[in-house]
């Protein structure tokens, strides 16, 4: 089981390395949008310096969103996902294993982009661990939610919209939470408590999550 | 009458809240029994494909 | 324990009777109820002491806004059984429940708009409640659209059923989020429910209301679960004795 | 001993089959043939677990596949219409991921085994390149080469013999011939004759739906 | 060659709303998208008025691309894009159908909905007119940019998936004129030097991009 | 008149198939046969143009196709390996589109036209049924109707009859005997025989390169 687990990890690694395009996207949206903000609002810092928490969580809410999509999608396609379903193994560890190499090509990257990002926002350098622990946590989360989305609209016409329906409403507590976190980073006060609530959440959707992949899964390769 | 109509002052937001809410509940009942037909006249058909079917 | 009556609820035909019958029992309380609560709102009623005549909203906010609550809480159970005990009915019950649910949701965001403009002279703020409200609109249109996207009706019925329990889960923690978020900001909750207590001849009207709404959803629910009841049955025997 | 009993399986709302029975024993194969549409596909889909039955069930060795569905599926492999392989992946690299995949390991090394079955399919020098570029019959190729190489008992195969030369199609009758031979069961769906012993490979025949 | 265009036309419109409900889905997509922004930043309408341009513009931006990725890669996948390409008619028509059945899609519900959304954000009726108009042109724009986008990311060469992500970047000029016009128009002072520009190079896209689109798709097909 | 003068065709660095001649004249078919990776959809898409020859040309009534392309491309339906259908529209929507992409319209109105090829290929009975929901060789039978609707001349056939039952087949050879008849050019690549008279249908044997 392990050992299946890492071999899709592995798999979904390796291809994307094959076809950087759709691992860059992600990143080059949330790059554009966070730009985006200072050129239409103001460029002082310290105004900024207050959107810049919301920005950033917004930025990758929406950019780990749009990579969701094609998540379980082409396995879907080329008969692969199939072969998942029947290779005899506890269906919620594979998935489990294809949220995790989402997570590391979606998640892990944007959380390191976003110091740089921050910066550009005026975000002071103290703040940055903070910001790197609370985007950390909180993107699992949304690779695990989003994932749910991804397996219920398998297969689904224009997926990407009823997808980003269905999963954005269900990220609320992280995007508060997070966002919160972030705030209290560039005011330099405590976090503890907003990452305590992220983890929490996290540990809630590596949970849970799994389970209604396998699930939906399950339900739509019939 | 007219008073009541006017509802001091608050006419113009009351009334379209109560139209809005009423509607709703019409709607409710209109499209539940809608479906409801729709849903008969269906299974006939099939009954009916049934009979001649294979 | 017994579970016959369990099984009795699964089968398609007994369903399809039952709410035939219950259906008129729904349907007469919740009209007198809520036709009498109305005369008791618009007219008994006296205008409130700071709000005047506005306050008479209530009487069609506040029930839409619980029963979108209620409706949401009764689809998602009924999904879960569905999903659980694979009881077609299950699902057909919930299948029912969206369309109701997100129109009385919608209901309570317009006229609790509608008050707002008067009250705090904006038809829109970001206060907890009201995002809470609109989140749940969402996870009804997310359902709605879930289910209208699948051809198939067992997928449909499951998938959206992962779906509703999903959403379920997270319910709870949203309306937490959002609390939190808002106190964080210092902005204290504009609707504030622990008003003075409303004298009876307000409150009356208030709760037939609420009454008078929970019978009216069961009554419409009724039909509409007939009507799903048929289309998940492919044309079985008791089918005919009943269509023709 | 592979059976099913009094199987009914709807598409849709389309009744495909009904009270289908039938029971492949060990080193015997079943050939479903039928026209197109008649529901081999659905069959087989239904065999592997991808469908549900709405009546009947299927059993192997006596007992109810839903009851151990993981120990079920690994006992066989399902071969469908598309060859289930990564476009962006080597041949190596799709059947190496098949095995890790199915927790199998062949004795003697994955490597060899790999360079043994794509050798068997015909396919030896196509092992390195990526699957993307590979033609129509290739692919297959690749994907009986992963076929041979799962330990699996009984093999589901959905036109086994489709965009494959003549060569290609020896390859499969010979490797069922072994896999029967073997003491495995293999029921496959096709509109070619797979050119085995009808002793040894009865028909089921499905009546058309349209 | 117009018929085949139209057909092209309602073919994708047909596919896209094939149930009735579908049409409204981006309607409360968007609705979701602006939601997040409060919650990541503040209820406080008076601070979210200054945000709202960026808002807007960043989810005309994640509707496009979120919905073109898939815009041609249905059509290679299931083999009707050849039927496209050689249907002896001009590519680049087809093209131009194929990217307004995506306004259509995504643009227009936009724009109609920027108004109620609007509102949320805190923003004047009497800015209304200035963002419908910006927003109308400028997603055009974005429609016809990110379809080159699409187009070249489905060249199976790994050039041609970078070179797709390069198209990003090209959005930028209409997001800042965009987001400024929606600025002005918040505030209330003229924007029509922002809408010229708009214009602009919404003509420059509507000219340019279908051909750029065909050549890309007739390299991608090899 | 169809010919392939000289053509040379490469797939990534590998050479598939070069200096290839022949000349297909009107009423008559050429049966491209080879082993899998021989070359045989590499050819069609080269005279379909979707692949550019690294040397030589194809000419059609002696012109270079280049030169002409869009009338051309009237002149050919080009059928591959997979249907073009859209799985989300039914077959009825699917012929549709077809005939207006390419701005045929058939005497007698396209409603009765579709009608009679969808009855052609025995699929009548699937027409409003969403394609999504019709098995494999139903798709391809829709496909096949396709074919029939369009007015083209010229047939470029990748294994016309995979996933085909017999009745199937013996659509497709009857729809290519009547395309032949009525002065067409059909270049097909089998690996079934298409069952056609050797002297119509000559056989292209490509050599194998894997
Ligand atoms: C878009 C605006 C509004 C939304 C979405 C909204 C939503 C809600 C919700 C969710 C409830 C809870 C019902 C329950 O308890 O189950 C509620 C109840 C209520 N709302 Fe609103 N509301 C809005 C505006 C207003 C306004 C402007 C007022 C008055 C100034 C108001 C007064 C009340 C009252 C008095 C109740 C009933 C008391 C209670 O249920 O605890 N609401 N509304
Ligand atoms: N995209 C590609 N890149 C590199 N090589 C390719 C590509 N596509 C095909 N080839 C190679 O070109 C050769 C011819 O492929 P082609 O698909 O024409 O064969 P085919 O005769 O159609 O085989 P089959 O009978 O399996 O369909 C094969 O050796 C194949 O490996
Ligand atoms: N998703 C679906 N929804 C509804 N009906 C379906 C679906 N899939 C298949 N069918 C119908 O079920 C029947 C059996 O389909 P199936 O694919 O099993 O046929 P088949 O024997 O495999 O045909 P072929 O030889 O073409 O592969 C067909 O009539 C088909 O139209
Ligand atoms: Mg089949
Ligand atoms: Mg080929």
């Amino acid at each position: 089981m392990i050992g299946a687990a890492l071999a899709v990890l592995v798999r979904d690694l390796r291809l994307a390395l094959r076809r950087p395009g759709q691992v860059l996207q992600p990143l080059a949206f949330f790059a554009v949008v966070t730009v985006l903000f200072p050129l239409g609002y103001t460029p002082e810092l310290d105004k900024l310096r207050q959107i810049a928490p919301g920005v950033l969580w917004v930025a990758a809410l929406l950019a780990s969103l749009l990579s969701l999509e094609s998540l379980f999608r082409e396995d879907a396609q080329d008969g692969t996902l199939e072969q998942i379903l029947l290779a005899g193994q506890p269906l919620a560890a594979l998935a489990l294993a294809k949220t995790a190499a989402h997570w590391l090509l979606t998640g892990l990257p944007l959380t390191l982009m976003a110091p740089v990002l921050g910066i550009a926002l005026g975000v002071p350098g103290s703040a940055m661990p903070g910001i790197l622990s609370s985007l950390a946590l909180g993107t699992v989360t949304l690779s695990l939610v989003g994932a749910v989305g991804a397996a219920l609209t398998l297969g689904v016409r224009r997926g990407g919209v009823l997808l980003g329906l269905l999963t954005l409403p269900l990220t609320v507590p992280t995007l508060v939470f997070g966002a919160r976190a972030t705030e209290l980073a560039i005011a330099g006060e405590g976090l503890s408590g907003a990452l305590y609530l992220l983890a929490a959440l996290a540990v809630l959707a590596v949970t849970l999550a799994p389970l209604a992949v396998a699930a939906a899964l399950r339900i739509g390769s019939e | 009458m007219s008073e009541f109509f006017h509802m001091g002052g608050y006419a113009a937001y009351l009334w379209p809240a109560y139209l809005l809410t009423f509607a709703v509940l019409g709607w409710n009942v209109l499209s539940a029994r809608r479906a409801l037909r729709e849903a008969r006249a269906e299974a006939r058909r099939r009954l009916a494909d049934r009979e001649d079917g294979p | 324990m017994d579970w016959t009556w369990f099984h009795k609820f699964g089968s398609p035909p007994h369903v399809y009777r039952l709410a035939g019958t219950l259906t008129p029992w729904f349907a007469w309380p919740a009209g007198i109820l809520i036709v009498s609560a109305l005369y008791g709102g618009l007219v008994l009623a006296p205008p409130d002491y700071q709000q005047g005549d506005g306050f008479r909203i209530i009487y069609v906010h506040a029930p839409s806004a619980w029963l979108s609550t209620m409706v949401y809480a009764v689809m998602a159970t009924a999904a879960a059984v569905g999903l659980i005990w694979r009881m077609k009915v299950a699902h057909a019950v919930a299948a029912s429940c969206a369309g109701i649910g997100a129109s009385f949701t919608a209901a309570s965001l317009v006229t609790g708009m509608l008050w707002g403009e008067p009250m705090w002279g904006t038809w829109w703020v970001w206060d907890p409640r009201l995002v809470a409200q609109l989140v749940l609109l969402f996870l009804f249109l997310g359902y709605i659209g879930l289910r209208s996207a699948i051809d198939d009706l067992g997928r449909a019925d499951r998938a959206s059923a992962v779906l509703a329990i999903v959403g379920v889960v997270n319910l709870p923690i949203i309306r937490y989020s959002v609390e939190w978020w808002n106190s964080i900001h210092q902005t204290p909750s504009v609707m504030k429910m622990d008003r003075p207590s409303m004298p009876m001849d307000m409150l009356a009207p208030l709760l037939m209301m609420l009454l008078g709404f929970t019978l009216f959803f069961g009554a419409v629910l009724l039909v509409r679960l007939r009507a799903e009841v048929l289309r998940r049955e492919r044309g079985a025997a008791w089918v005919k004795e009943v269509v023709s | 001993m592979l059976e099913a009993i009094d199987l009914t399986v709807h598409r849709g709302d389309r009744r495909v089959f009904a009270g289908l029975r039938f029971a492949v024993s060990a080193g015997h194969c079943l050939q479903v043939v039928g026209d197109n549409g008649a529901g081999k596909t659905t069959l087989l889909r239904t065999l592997a677990g991808l469908l549900e039955p709405d009546e009947g069930e299927v059993r192997w060795n006596g007992q109810r596949v839903e009851t151990r569905a993981l120990e079920f599926q690994r006992e066989f492999v399902y071969l469908g219409h598309q060859p289930p392989l990564k476009d962006d992946l080597t041949g190596r690299e799709n059947l190496r991921f098949g095995l890790a995949l199915r927790g199998t390991a062949p004795s003697g090394g994955t490597g060899r085994a790999i360079d043994g079955a794509l050798a068997e399919v015909g396919a030896a020098a196509l092992g390195d390149r990526l699957v993307r570029s590979l033609s129509t019959g290739q692919r297959r190729r690749i994907a009986l080469a992963a076929l041979r190489l799962t330990a699996a008992r009984i093999w589901l195969l959905d036109e086994p013999v489709t965009n494959l030369d003549a060569a290609g199609q020896a390859v499969v009758a010979s490797m069922v011939a072994s896999q029967l031979d073997a003491g495995g069961i293999v029921v496959a769906a096709t509109h070619q004759d797979l050119g085995l012993a009808p002793a040894r490979c009865p028909q089921l025949v499905l009546g058309r739906r349209a």
